[in-house]
């Protein structure tokens, strides 16, 4: 617990680091939310020695169509926003 | 600010919940694209999510005032 | 990362600032979680261009109803460690 | 102290547990009012939940010991 | 917020405190947890003035099982990961 | 290290998950003990889950790949 003392070209170099490490952790995050929530609508039989017809795809389907998803919410709260603006602009 | 970050947090975690609840409606069997009756679903489901967030928010900002006049109601009767 | 000095007055606004701010925080929390517990439970429907009958009211009351219930069970807690110390002192 | 601090937090997140699920079961319709039958159902739901806390904690403590003698055993054999 | 200054004795005394409380705080966390999940799967009547027939033994098997399962599944882990080490050194 | 910490969190979230997943299709009437065949179980849906995030984690890193070099090809086209 003593005080570090860092010149600024390390605490900068730190920062980036920690800057990184944390967007890993977060994709490591959705990747391990998406396993569970995917493995929900997907995997719906009894678990065998292999995955059944269609669950493998139904998987990489699932990650695809959410993220079109996301994107998709996230353009059309974009667009709401930029009418609103507009309106308020015009009025 | 740290206001302004807080109000951004809040508008992203409502907007990653809307995202979450409109897939599973409007998307419960996913195929190889999303076909355009899945988008006009998941538009109609984003408007009734933030109608459903504005009339929980009233009615419990609602209550919460009306909770807290009348306990300073009751603080002033005695 | 330089130390910060702040005399009395301020860190007194600063506390309570930061107080005010978290509070807040927990008011957006409970209102969000609200809106997906009361989505669940009251819209039920392929989503439509407004709400179906009965779904609006339904909202404000799981909301409503929600608030009774966390209510009514705080006072049954207290009541009963209420009569758990009574009965301590009666013995 | 500190650790009065998490006992409580443990309590109140015990309640928040308790309301949640006892709401899923008792008010799985809500209307314009608490009728006296919810109340009884919420006043039963949360002495079971209590009492379910009060099994799986037994349950849960009871075997951790079981296996840390058993550890200790086995460390002893070497 | 004034600095404070620990001696080594002190500091030590205070991370094993912390340490036991942290230990501590997450046996709390497991039983809550277990607590929901158990309840989920056993009681599923309405709720009644004592458990129904059979809910208290499947509560208390939950958690047995869910144990059981989490040394299991913690087990087989490991054995694949020395399976895999082993086919590396072979190789 | 940092690095080595933040993968072992992972590692164990993953497998505390897995176990959730598993606990909930392989046991869903817990009894007395543990059969042989809730074991074999186990042990196939592990193996399901860890190739459901392989194939999750490949799906979710070309995706990413793929729209970083578009926004790249569109920068450069301005």
């Amino acid at each position: 617990m003593d005080q570090l003392q860092f010149d600024d070209a390390t605490k900068k170099e730190l920062a980036s680091f920690l800057e990184r490490e944390q967007a890993h952790a977060r994709v490591n995050d959705s990747i391990r939310n998406l396993t569970g929530m995917c493995w929900d609508k997907c995997i719906t039989s009894t678990p065998g020695s292999r995955f059944a017809r269609g669950e493998e795809s139904c998987l990489s389907n699932c990650v695809e169509r959410f993220l079109d998803t996301s994107i998709y919410i996230v353009t059309q709260v974009q667009r709401q926003q930029q009418q609103l603006l507009q309106a308020q602009g015009d009025s | 600010s740290i206001r302004s970050e807080l109000a951004l947090v809040n508008v992203q975690e409502l907007i990653n919940k809307a995202t979450e609840k409109c897939f599973a409606k409007c998307v419960p069997k996913p195929g190889t694209s999303l076909t355009s009756s899945d988008e006009a679903c998941l538009a109609r489901c984003l408007d009734r999510y933030m109608e459903a967030f504005t009339v929980v928010s009233r009615t419990y900002t609602a209550r919460i005032s009306r909770e807290s006049s009348q306990l300073r109601g009751a603080a002033a009767e005695i």
